[in-house]
């Protein structure tokens, strides 16, 4: 049943450094290779979009300090080329998406915390949860990498539309590292699933879960099923590219005056269904984990049962269900037939249902508490009401009419870096903050956090909130010189805006990045359950010894039983006998 | 090797009988399918036979071989599942069929199949791809 | 086994680890090829017209792959009604008959992909071709897949401790749901691609 | 140009009002929401902090069998009041706005027949080449082999429907008050035709061709922008629109027609390449 712990166990603690941090079986060192890894790629993409924002708010500017270190067909005189701005874009939603929030959020605290929350020793499949991080890393290092190769980095947007896509220079190396991470993301949910299947501790039921072990559930299921389509697709625009076949090529294409020498046949809009029939259950990939990690600290911090912890699990399993037949509002004006899109319509409208559901359990599971201001709950706390900007914004973009006007304008970045900034990443910084303790046996420093806190969600807002005009206004996504459209330029000063908080949101994980470093060596040392928390991974020490528990434990009662009539204490861990 | 009682009542244990018999008429269905084929039946019907063979050929390896049948009921339903959502690309495949009317540049393979006749008579033969 | 799952049943599915993380991947593998028909189907619809497979391909040689698989999937099956019996020998000889037998797949369709090359047809001859250059490339990385993994059983059979490992029976039913699935792909390719 | 501002720019075409009435219903909604889900969080940040001595109060959970279900998840039910309230509101949403309006603008594009002005946009990397029938209304044949920089569209001139087509890089010119009918096609990539004072956007796929009808309200220039990544040079893929009176427009079209069959200029081909 468990080979895991054959193999783990087997070589006991005499390992070689190799064995033990770099080529690790263990779950926790993957969880934080994982960790490292993802706040690498975290880092990375910024950087990208702190060059793209400048040469947003002003255009043909010498990149200041910087721009000369660029060679000169990227950036001539230290001023972004069009190539350069497009391969930009295209590796920061990429990076942002695949190599930061996606592994963050699903492998390094699914990692980490799900076999400790279920009570389980280790993964079920510990080799093929190494493999599938050492298929990450050079899948993320070849897409980073692109860079530096001849052809560049891609450039035709993350969404990679051909035929843009398949005559555009530099994206073949961006399909052979999607093939890489693809192939590890899928390993990775196998694991989770077989995990949370066969390796939960007695008396762990499926309805005993923790919240954020359920949304690591639905994530899997929604990149095993979905994540194989784009695989598909990658590999036929990778023939396209390659073999010249013509899957997403038409007939007689004539590109920059010269005609196309393919067979032609193929279907430009095939590519973006099954493009979306991943990227839209993706959405909720990033989001679900997220959601998870905020309902552990509300429900830790609040000191009280979260408010309908049925509904959440119910409302996290149809919305992995519906999110796989939702893809399609993101081709409303794709020129794809337009009957199709009213169906598309009633689908996004019943996802909306959950998701509110999902929000409104939240809200509630503060009234009648006794909110302790801890600095995860900060993060999980500002997480609801800037998620929630997300999420209402989502509906004018998902019903047929208005999307019209509003599609691929900034009203669309502004709507889904609501959710996926101020919703996912403000929720995995909680989770850092959350689980520190766990993971090094050793606490961040509160002050530095509050500081963290504070300037990042002020400097995330000051970004984002800018972007909601300017797409109202008409000001399209993904221009190298806004102003070279009449229509953009009235709110042009709004970029400037937008561009002087990225360096300010940029300022502030100053502070995040030394307190957790420093901490992870200097910082307050901690017991195992500093939170007083209830879930299974505060029962094992600070940081767990290689598998997990000293003795396995046996689950009594519901995840959140916390001020519970009659006890001394206001948290009842699910471990503890009667 | 098991030729205990205990082994003979064993649910699980694999059937080399059942699996000889499928193999039989696996080889049987893919003669006959490529005997169908010989028949030159106009489109539809030769798809609709093909499709039908294959998808008994299909159920019959995962049935027997891959023990689907009597396998605990909730592998089945996993599949279910997938299956609904696999069935889910049947959007793209209407798109596409929408769409068709509607472009002008419609894409012409029988460039390279001269032979086959298609071009002579493509009218006739757009419903026969439906499938 | 371990005490955790073993304790108290009730929290594990009571299926095994490979055989559910086997199936999940043949879930993630059928939306792979389902992906690849919707392909196929999208691009036959929109086609003005699209030739009979008998008229672009080799049918006699399509068929003899066909029963070719069809046989591994038999000896696979009869690979894992010996390992169930615990008999090692009946197990290395029907493995190596699949091995040998998925080593014909590929020199039949070597032939095939050469015969085609030389008459200077390739993928980007016309979709149809597009279609089947992949689908059919594709199928076969997933054989070389199955002969590593089956040969990395056979392998293991010759090592003593592992039929000592319950765990070994569930691997070989594991790489035999795996072939098997390759092998109903192949059942749709052909007709798809040969036949129609 | 004063068609812009920091809200939506001017309406300028018959269905802009509708669009536009989505959206603001949209946003009032939605800033109403915000705002009374805002006060209530607030209000529960305030009067549940921690306190000494004051525990948290537990929610009643009935787990007992009596009571039914419906009592016993009264309280988690009631709480889902506010998401039936969104859903009706969706739900009205869907029946009585979206779906007529995108049926009005989206899945009836009017019969050539029926169309008081029909003219072909080809999106090209990174220009737009607009085509008119000429007098004869019919839009000429047109070879992929006979595409040069002087002639875009590779029009082939001996055909005598093509000979008489009137052909303008980079501008549109539609009579007021009249339904026209576009087609949209794409030689290359997929590019987006958006004119944001027409609330209209569609987007150009290589091997389709997409019809698409407006009727201009408004004399006037605007702006016909590419909202889909095209290349590098996507942001300066830009056109005029020119709004003018049936005359004015009728005009421009013989000036044009005068012009033939002179090569389309150097105007052509090139958006600033």
């Amino acid at each position: 049943m468990s080979q895991s712990h054959a193999d783990s166990h087997g070589h006991g603690h005499a390992q070689s450094f190799l064995r033990r941090y770099v080529f690790s079986v263990d779950h926790k060192v993957i969880g934080l290779q994982y960790l490292f890894a993802s706040m690498f790629f975290l880092l990375s993409g910024f950087a990208l979009m702190m060059l793209m924002r400048w040469q947003l708010a002003f255009p043909g500017q010498a990149i200041p300090f910087f721009g000369r270190l660029f060679p000169a067909d990227l950036a001539p005189n230290g001023v972004m080329s069009g190539e350069f701005y497009n391969a930009l874009g295209a590796m920061h939603g990429t990076i942002m998406i695949f190599l930061g929030i996606v592994p963050m959020g699903v492998a390094a605290f699914g990692n980490y915390v799900l076999p400790l929350q279920i009570g389980a020793p280790d993964m079920a499949f510990p080799r093929l949860n190494m493999a599938s991080f050492w298929l990450f890393l050079p899948g993320g290092a070849l897409m980073l990498g692109s860079f530096f190769l001849p052809g560049g980095a891609a450039q035709s947007g993350w969404t990679s539309y051909p035929p843009l896509s398949v005559i555009n220079p530099g994206q073949t190396v961006w399909l052979l590292a999607m093939v890489l991470l693809i192939t590890s993301s899928l390993l990775g949910s196998i694991n989770f699933l077989v995990t949370t299947a066969n390796l939960r501790a007695p008396g762990m039921s499926l309805m005993r879960m923790p919240v954020f072990v359920w949304g690591e559930v639905v994530a899997s299921v929604l990149l095993l099923l979905a994540f194989p389509p784009l695989e598909g697709a990658a590999i036929l625009q990778l023939m396209d590219r390659v073999a010249h076949t013509s899957f997403y090529m038409p007939k007689d294409l004539v590109i920059l005056g010269s005609h196309y020498a393919g067979s032609g046949g193929g279907q430009p809009l095939l590519w973006q269904h099954l493009f979306w029939f991943l990227a839209h259950p993706e959405v909720y990939v990033l989001v679900l984990p997220p959601m998870g990690i905020v309902a552990e600290i509300i429900a830790n911090n609040t000191r009280k049962p979260l408010h309908g912890y049925t509904t959440m699990v119910l409302s996290m399993l149809s919305i992995g269900v519906m999110s796989l037949i939702v893809w399609a509002h993101h081709m409303f004006i794709s020129g794809m037939s337009p009957a199709l899109s009213n169906f598309f319509l009633v689908t996004t409208m019943i996802i909306s249902v959950p998701s509110v559901a999902l929000m409104t359990c939240l809200v509630f599971s503060l009234k009648g508490a006794s909110i302790r201001y801890s600095v995860p709950m900060l993060f999980a706390l500002g997480f609801i009401p800037l998620f929630a900007i997300g999420g209402l914004t989502g509906l004018p973009l998902g019903l047929t009419v208005t999307d019209i006007y509003l599609h691929d304008t900034y009203y669309v970045i502004g709507h889904f870096h609501f959710v996926v900034v101020t919703g996912s990443v403000i929720a995995l910084f909680g989770g850092v903050y959350h689980w520190f303790p766990k993971w090094f046996g050793r606490k961040m420093n509160d002050t530095l956090g509050q500081i963290h806190f504070w300037g990042s969600v002020i400097c995330m807002v000051g970004i984002f909130l800018p972007m909601l005009p300017m797409g109202l206004a008409g000001a399209s996504r993904r221009l190298y010189d806004p102003t070279a459209q009449m229509h953009n330029l009235i709110v042009q000063p709004l970029n400037v805006v937008s561009t002087m908080f990225t360096y300010g949101l940029a300022l502030f994980q100053i502070p995040f990045l030394w307190n957790f470093f420093h901490s992870i060596f200097r910082g307050e040392k901690t017991v195992e359950n500093p939170w007083q928390a209830t879930t299974l991974e505060w029962a094992c020490p600070s940081p767990p010894p290689h598998g997990n528990f000293e003795k396995t434990p046996r689950v009594y009662r519901d995840p959140y039983e916390y001020s519970a009539p009659g006890r001394k204490t206001d948290y009842w861990p699910q471990n503890e006998p009667a | 090797m098991s030729n205990t009682p205990d082994a003979a009542r064993d649910p699980h244990r694999p059937n080399v009988k059942l699996y000889m018999a499928v193999f039989g008429a696996l080889l049987c269905l893919t003669l006959l399918t490529v005997a169908v084929s010989k028949l030159h039946l106009p489109r539809p019907q030769a798809i609709a036979v093909g499709l039908l063979i294959a998808a008994v050929k299909a159920s019959l390896v995962a049935a027997i071989f891959m023990h689907l049948w009597g396998e605990d009921g909730r592998i089945p339903r996993i599949l279910a599942a997938v299956v609904f959502f696999a069935a889910m690309m049947i959007f793209p495949i209407l798109d596409g069929a929408f769409l068709v009317p509607s472009a002008t540049s419609r894409v012409a393979v029988a460039d390279q199949h001269p032979d086959e006749g298609g071009a002579a008579a493509p009218a006739a033969e757009k419903p026969a791809e439906v499938k | 086994m371990n005490a955790t799952t073993a304790a108290v049943p009730q929290t594990s599915s009571g299926i095994s680890n490979a055989k559910l993380g086997v199936w999940l991947f043949l879930a993630s593998e059928i939306m792979l090829f389902s992906t690849l028909f919707t392909t196929y189907i999208v691009l036959r619809l929109s086609a003005t017209s699209w030739p009979w497979g008998w008229t672009a391909l080799n049918v006699p040689l399509g068929t003899l792959n066909t029963a070719i698989l069809i046989t591994s999937s038999v000896t696979i099956v009869m690979a894992y009604a010996r390992a169930y019996d615990r008999d090692v020998a009946g197990f290395r000889k029907w493995m190596a008959l699949t091995l040998a037998l998925s080593a014909c797949f590929l020199v039949v369709k070597a032939f095939e992909y050469g015969h085609e090359f030389s008459l200077g047809i390739g993928p980007s001859t016309s979709v149809f071709y597009a279609v089947y250059f992949t689908m059919t490339g594709l199928h076969g990385l997933h054989i070389v897949g199955g002969i590593i993994v089956n040969s990395g059983l056979l392998y293991m059979s010759y090592r003593k401790d592992c039929w000592e490992d319950p765990l070994f029976l569930g691997r070989v039913e594991g790489a035999g749901l795996y072939w098997h699935f390759v092998d109903i792909v192949w059942i749709f390719l052909f007709p798809a691609l040969y036949l129609l | 140009m004063n068609n812009y501002g920091w809200g939506l720019p001017i309406r300028a075409s018959s269905f802009a009002g509708q669009i536009d009435f989505g959206i603001l219903l949209i946003h009032a909604a939605m800033a109403l929401i915000f705002v009374l889900w805002g006060v209530f969080f607030a209000y529960l940040l305030v009067r549940y902090r921690r306190r000494a001595g004051t525990p948290a109060q537990r929610e009643e959970h009935h787990a007992s069998s009596q009571g039914g279900f419906w009592a016993n998840n009264a309280g988690e039910l009631k709480s889902l009041m506010p998401d039936v309230l969104v859903m009706l509101f969706e739900i009205a949403l869907i029946v009585f706005y979206a779906f007529p309006v995108w049926r009005s603008i989206k899945m009836s594009p009017p019969d050539p027949k029926d169309a008081d002005v029909v003219v072909e946009v080809t999106a090209e990397q990174f220009a737009w080449d607009v085509r008119y029938p000429g007098p004869d209304g019919k839009f000429g044949r047109a070879k992929p082999e006979l595409v040069h920089f002087s002639n875009p569209l590779g029009l082939d001139r001996t055909d005598p429907a093509a000979a008489d087509d009137i052909f303008v890089a980079n501008e549109l010119h539609l009579p007021v008050g009249k339904k026209t009918l576009i087609r949209l096609r794409s030689k290359d990539v997929v590019h987006d035709f958006f004119v944001p004072e027409f609330r209209l956007k569609q987007d150009a796929v290589p091997g389709l061709e997409i019809p698409m009808w407006v009727v201009p309200t408004r004399i006037g220039h605007y702006e016909l922008a590419c909202a889909q990544l095209c290349g590098f040079g996507h942001s300066l893929m830009r056109g005029d629109v020119y709004v003018e009176s049936p005359e004015d427009f009728q005009k421009w079209l013989a000036s044009r027609a005068a012009l033939k069959p002179a090569p389309p200029s150097a105007s052509n081909n090139s958006g600033g390449f």
